[in-house]
């Protein structure tokens, strides 16, 4: 028996926001996959401690200066972050160029305090487990900086280049919430890499 | 719009719609289209096929170390190419066969039981296609040149570690771990979208069948269990080649951590494995014993419940490594309570066959030998959750017995039922029923007699993954039963091959709904058109097929480029017509460079840093954002 | 065309019979021939006496588990007690570029079995030969001049030294020692 | 025919599950016996359910003889079977929760009863394992009273053991199925593992947990003994091996001091001291040779020393070149250290 048409999508709009477009939920699906590897790696972190003291080996956690420079830069990063998403979800093309290249630019200073932030591990990975896991964590972070940071510019330099429809709004907008993941994603991090050893002591 | 609704589908309107959407879905002749597609069907009738390839592959090294076992004191194969036969055998069943087969058939099924035109993200399903071949294909060449992993497919440390496993063979191993689930991971997702927001209209969650639901809460576990291994063997190629250590006892780390994170992954990898099958077992109840299933929340329920206990019990692999008894004591609670989902869903099969008007066809026939393997096996494993009775069991072929029970029988049992069922949707020809019942028979019997035996065995004290065993223990005469048996499997599976190859030239023609089964996949032809479904289905019960005709379905996807509909995540209204990825060469080459990424990194650790560049321009070429032109040309009349 | 697609299949095909070789596990295979291990030249500081290359011999130094035997018998035999995990204590360091009787693994595999001036026992009959090659490949690796797909990284071990792995390798050529250390 | 195959399986495993050297159902300690009651418990409870299944089942099967050509019933929930079949799933649950329960409960019992036996008074034995061999240390009142052997462990009757399990390389497990279960042996940690032995009698233990090339070749001969000839069995391993005798011994004595032999295996009361390998002094008191792969025997022996890589491939014990009269002297002297 033929089929029976009983409805029109054709005036249903082809791009939308959040979670009525699929792309968002492919970027909370790949958060899900990372927060569980930060998970597991905070894990293996409080693991490797039970089993050695004290912790760290040397006795010396790092210094917090540069550690908590990159924790103050990157939660004032929220702000333009927040507003960029606010202009993208409001289609405002300016607004959104500006903030995009406000996060890039906010990215590259992070990467630079994250360079020297690996020099004050004041260990080696192959000293011994403390240094393997803060190194593992740290890197894994890095990995997450830099990645989104690419994604970032990508954007930024396609957004100068183009009229933007509002497919990309939505891009720019996925792009915020995943900049929000790395950015909450920090914070056990330095806790475990700053203060889970002073509390130690 | 011209004409009122509803009405009937116009069949001149219907032919020249066919002409359009074939050339905008479909994929041409071409070696660059055809390494450029994204439709999920090719995408996944590549994966299926690869990952049976994988499945003979070691299957032959099956039978190679039962015919080193079948008798005592064998010379045939040397310790060190024994312990690379079950190495690789574990490791492909595990990673190259049994989870990409079955995320292969749902990326198959998936779009079409949902009623869309393709997978959510077709450029991402590409490329976990290409990464898992190049994992898979590098690992195998990897074995025949003699660097194949020889520390089991569990790699524990520190036997797998710097120190006792030189060379670059664990290395491989730890890469094609990285590759498979890179690929795992992408299909995860993927299917996650799809089904939360490609299905048709009117197909709520309340609405969805089984399968869909089994993909749904694998891919979950998917998602939470795949990263654990990655982590696990991230930090062992660390430890083997820049001199990290997290496991090195004496520096502060501990082999322990190596087995939590394992197993931690390879504890739900057993149910991402089992889950999909489950889903399968339920369609063909549901078709063959022409009944809706017994239970339906119920059956739901039971597959979210296993897929959450399935994390709590990774432990169980561990008793005996000397943890603390309580905590044991809770994950032996734990193992016992994943019994009764398993038992619940049992007897909601038979209770469903025993209302229903079965008609015992091949498929139904794998269905049944699933049921008689799987609970025995189910029923062994509640013993082995048991502290004490592992102790005694543990690492013997009574456990070798045990997970062939559950993974043959609860996951090899149900795709052999799968291929016999959807065969005709992904070929248009029926597989011979006659060819059929012995392919099952054989299967099953030679199961049997491979499998039951190592339950004795164990008890009589033979440990596992010994490359040879002394006379005079008693082990004798069932490990050649047992190796007869194997040689029975092998002759059942050729007995597949022949049967698929003659029956995909000379096969019954299917037609669209040979099985009259009520999933919307029957609801095209077979094999599917390019764009799976000229009108979008509507759903308006349970069984979508089944319900009463006209079928009803929607109009206004546009036939001149690639567009799918985008439903609500939980009631499945319409919402947006959501553009789809063109075909597009970039994942192959973002693979490509991933692979020598991965590779490189194997034999130089700098490579990881100056092997992500290419990626990173590969990637950054895939993903570049169509310009607002394109798009308004795209919508354009 | 076909000439550079041959061409690659070959490259391929060598690096893959790479592979075997650095992979092989012999368990059961005749030790080198060497037939002039005599002692001639014991004068430190004189020029290493130059030893016949041996082909077979060139495998240990190529072949990862053979390297990896060498390190648990450099440990069981004790050579830590002199030259520590390398770095040398009574016993000179093996594990930068100066070598007093040659660096090649012939000449060190002499070293072992002939003994040497002023503190290195001779271990003919002590260590079979075979074993003698694999620790003398073990000690090639700690200078950085085994193959480097084919050392091992750090052992299960208290961290003394960088990983084999991340050891830069050292020029080929033995030099005559600089100074009486 | 299916039942056929059972009462041949029922028959094989009381043939081979329930008797032997390396058995877990053939229980010879108290630990062995407790578990063996559990499996039994077991059995019994899970071979039940997977009745009730298979009748249920069977019987699906045939009541659809008949259903053929009825059409498909498209709304299951009104079915008339679908009341008792919900009361019967309600029942079936019931009886699974129930099962599980019990078995949970004797497991937690069984496995605190283990947990809990006293072991004051136990033997002190150390278990070090490495690839692919076991060391056997009894600890003394003193050093001196210190015995080390490799690859047996014996154990009085009725006495618990209790043993501190050490590794030396990579991860092993140690199994004697006939007294107990397992526990594994795991570098950087100690674990224990408590035996009492019930009945004398010679059984196997083996590695079980994988650990490269010898895995299969790495077992253990445990030896349970009458108390008084543990005693003096314990008094003769403190003595320091015989003195060479005949002039073949001799030479043979001379051989092995000068070889590569001494640098790694001890053989108390000469000079060879090495550590590495198993300790020799009362080697030919065993009952096989290295651990577990021949039967002891001179010829065996000879065999094994003619050519290690043959018997046992990628063992650490080297090929050491001998001509044949110098193998028959290092054999008969090794065949004296009683």
């Amino acid at each position: 028996m033929k089929p029976r048409i009983v409805g029109d999508v054709s005036s249903l709009p082809d791009a939308a926001f959040s979670h009525r477009s699929l792309i968002w939920w492919g970027v909370l699906g790949f958060i899900l996959i990372e927060g569980t590897v930060f998970v597991l790696a905070g894990g293996a972190y409080f693991f490797l401690m039970n089993h050695s003291t004290p912790w760290p080996p040397h006795r010396v956690p790092p210094e917090l200066l540069l550690g908590t420079c990159f924790t103050v830069l990157m939660m004032l990063s929220e702000i333009p972050n927040v507003w960029a998403d606010r202009a993208a979800h409001g289609e405002h093309l300016r607004q959104t160029r500006i903030g995009l290249a406000l996060m890039t630019l906010i990215g590259l200073a992070l990467m630079v305090i994250r360079y020297f932030e690996f020099q004050t591990l004041n260990v080696s990975w192959d000293d011994n487990a403390y240094g393997s896991i803060v190194w593992a964590l740290l890197f894994l972070h890095t990995v997450h900086l830099v990645t989104d940071w690419v994604d970032t510019l990508v954007l930024t330099v396609f957004a100068h280049m183009h009229d933007l429809e509002r497919t990309h709004f939505s891009d720019v907008a996925d792009n915020c919430l995943y900049w929000h993941f790395v950015a909450i994603a920090w914070l056990p991090i330095y806790a475990l890499l700053y203060w889970v050893p002073r509390m130690m002591k | 719009m011209t004409t009122a609704l509803p009405r009937e589908a116009d069949p001149a309107e219907i032919t020249a719609q066919h002409a359009q959407l074939t050339r905008t879905w479909g994929t041409g002749q071409s070696l660059f289209e055809r390494l450029a597609t994204v439709d999920h069907k090719i995408v996944a009738r590549r994966y299926v096929i690869t990952a049976f390839v994988f499945f003979v592959l070691a299957g032959v090294l099956a039978l190679l170390m039962r015919i080193q076992l079948a008798q005592p004191d064998s010379h045939l194969i040397d310790p060190d190419r024994y312990n690379q036969l079950f190495t690789m055998h574990g490791t492909t069943m595990m990673f190259l066969f049994a989870v990409p087969i079955m995320e292969a058939i749902a990326v198959y099924l998936v779009p079409l039981m949902c009623g869309t035109r393709n997978i959510s993200f077709p450029r991402l399903n590409a490329f976990s296609y290409w990464v898992f071949l190049f994992g898979g294909v590098m690992i195998w060449i990897a074995f025949l040149m003699n660097a194949g992993p020889e520390t089991g497919w569990f790699s524990y440390v520190p036997l797998a570690g710097p120190e006792y496993s030189p060379g670059k063979r664990t290395d491989f191993w730890a890469q094609m771990v990285t590759f498979t689930e890179v690929a795992a991971l992408a299909v995860a997702v993927e299917l996650i979208a799809t089904i939360l927001k490609q299905r048709a209209p009117g197909m709520t969650l309340a609405r969805m069948p089984l399968f869909l639901w089994a993909m749904l809460v694998t891919s979950f576990m998917v998602i939470i269990a795949m990263p654990a291994v990655m982590l696990a063997s991230s930090f062992l190629i660390a430890d083997r080649l820049i001199g990290t250590h997290f496991f090195n006892p004496v520096e502060g780390g501990d082999a322990l951590l190596w087995q939590h994170l394992f197993w931690f992954f390879g504890h739900p990898e057993v149910y991402i494995i089992f889950l999909p099958a489950l889903g399968m077992v339920s369609s063909i109840v549901i078709t063959f014993a022409r009944r809706t299933i017994f239970a339906y929340t119920l059956m739901v329920l039971a597959l979210v419940t296993t897929g959450l206990l399935a994390f709590g019990l990774w432990v169980h692999h561990m008793f005996a490594t000397g943890l603390p008894h309580l905590g044991s004591s809770f994950y032996t609670a734990a193992s016992m309570m994943i019994a009764i989902p398993s038992g619940m869903q049992i007897f909601a099969w038979i209770a469903t066959l025993w209302d229903g008007k079965p008609r015992f066809m091949t498929p139904l026939l794998f269905v049944i030998g699933f049921i008689v393997i799987f609970v025995l096996g189910g029923l062994t494993g509640v013993m082995l959750a048991s502290v004490p009775l592992d102790l005694q069991l543990h690492d013997t072929y009574f456990v070798v017995a045990h997970f062939h029970y559950v993974l043959i029988g609860g996951a090899v049992f149900p795709l052999f039922a799968a291929f016999y069922y959807w065969f005709p949707k992904f070929t248009g020809r029926k597989l011979s029923e006659r060819l059929g019942r012995w392919n099952f028979w054989l299967f099953f019997i030679g199961f049997n007699v491979t499998f039951f035996p190592m339950h004795i065995l164990g008890l009589a004290g033979m440990p596992r993954r010994v490359y040879t065993y002394a006379d005079g223990l008693g082990w004798e005469s069932l490990n050649l039963l047992s190796t007869l048996g194997a040689l029975m499997i092998g002759a059942s599976v050729l007995l597949f091959i022949v049967n698929a190859a003659r029956s995909l030239k000379q096969g019954e023609p299917a037609g669209d709904n040979p099985w009259g089964a009520s999933t919307l996949e029957w609801a095209t032809s077979s094999p599917p058109p390019p764009y799976n479904f000229m009108h979008i289905p509507v759903v308006t019960g349970r069984e979508a097929l089944w319900q009463p005709e006209p079928r009803q379905v929607l109009e206004g996807l546009s036939p001149a480029h690639r567009e799918v509909l985008c439903t609500s995540a939980l009631a499945a209204v319409p919402d947006i017509r959501q553009h789809s990825a063109e075909p597009s060469i970039w994942p192959f080459w973002t693979a490509i460079a991933t692979a020598i990424w991965f590779i490189a990194s194997i034999f130089d650790a700098r490579a990881v840093l100056w092997g992500s560049l290419p990626v990173a321009v590969c990637l950054i070429a895939w993903m570049w954002p169509t310009p607002p032109r394109v798009l308004q040309q795209r919508t354009a009349p | 065309m076909y000439s550079r697609c041959l061409a690659s299949l070959l490259l391929l095909g060598c690096t893959l019979l790479a592979g075997c070789e650095r992979e092989t596990r012999a368990f059961h295979e005749e030790a080198p021939a060497i037939n002039d291990v005599s002692p001639t030249d014991f004068r430190a500081g004189g020029t290493p006496r130059p030893v016949a290359k041996n082909p077979q011999a060139a495998e240990y130094e190529r072949n990862a588990f053979h390297i990896s035997e060498g390190k648990r018998y450099y440990e069981w035999y004790n050579c830590y007690s002199c030259h520590a995990a390398g770095g040398g204590d009574i016993g000179p360091p093996l594990m930068d570029d100066e070598w007093r009787y040659g660096g090649e693994i012939e000449q060190i595999f002499s070293s072992i079995v002939e003994g040497r001036p002023n503190g290195m026992p001779s271990f003919a009959g002590r260590i079979p030969e075979q074993q003698v090659w694999e620790i003398a490949a073990y000690v090639r690796s700690m200078s950085g001049n085994a193959a480097k797909d084919a050392v091992p990284s750090r052992g299960d071990e208290i961290k003394t030294t960088k990983p084999l792995t991340q050891v830069p390798p050292t020029p080929e050529r033995s030099e005559p020692p600089r100074s009486n250390r | 025919m299916s039942g056929r195959k059972h009462i041949c399986a029922a028959l094989v495993v009381l043939l081979a599950g329930c008797s032997g050297q390396q058995a877990a159902l053939d229980a010879a300690g108290d630990q062995a016996a407790t578990i063996g009651d559990l499996w039994t418990l077991m059995l019994w409870v899970c071979g039940f359910m997977y009745l009730l299944v298979l009748i249920f089942l069977a019987h699906a099967i045939w009541r659809a003889r008949h259903a053929l050509d009825a059409e498909p019933l498209t709304h299951g929930s009104g079915s008339r079977a679908e009341h008792p079949l919900r009361m019967a799933l309600g029942g079936w649950v019931g009886l699974i929760v129930v099962g599980l329960f019990v078995l949970s409960l004797a497991t937690f019992f069984i496995d605190r009863s283990l947990a809990q036996a006293r072991t004051d008074d136990a033997l002190k034995i150390k278990v070090t394992a490495a690839q692919w061999w076991w060391k056997v240390e009894y600890e003394g009142m003193a050093p001196d009273q210190r015995v080390v052997t490799a690859n047996e462990l014996r154990l009085p009757v009725g006495q618990p053991a209790l043993l501190e399990l050490h590794a030396e390389d990579v991860i092993h497990s140690l199994w004697i199925p006939n007294l107990g279960g397992k526990e594994d042996l795991i570098p950087g940690r100690i674990n224990s593992l408590l035996l009492t032995p019930r009945r004398e009698g010679e059984y196997r233990g083996q590695c079980a947990e994988f650990c490269g090339l010898q895995h299969a070749k790495m077992a253990l001969d445990a030896t349970v003994m009458n108390p008084d000839a543990f005693t003096r069995w314990r008094q003769q391993q403190l003595t320091p091996a015989p003195a060479p005798s005949t002039p073949e011994q001799i030479r043979g004595h001379e051989i092995f001091m000068s070889g590569p032999c001494a640098a790694c295996h001890q053989i108390a009361g000469t000079p060879a001291s090495g550590q590495t390998g198993p300790n020799l002094t009362h080697l030919a008191s065993r009952r096989t040779i290295a651990a577990g792969a021949r039967p002891y025997s001179f010829e065996d022996l000879r065999d094994w020393l003619r050519d290690p890589q043959s018997v046992k491939p990628g063992n650490h014990m080297p090929v050491v070149q001998l001509s044949d009269s110098d193998l028959n002297a290092l054999t008969a002297y090794l065949d004296s250290l009683k």
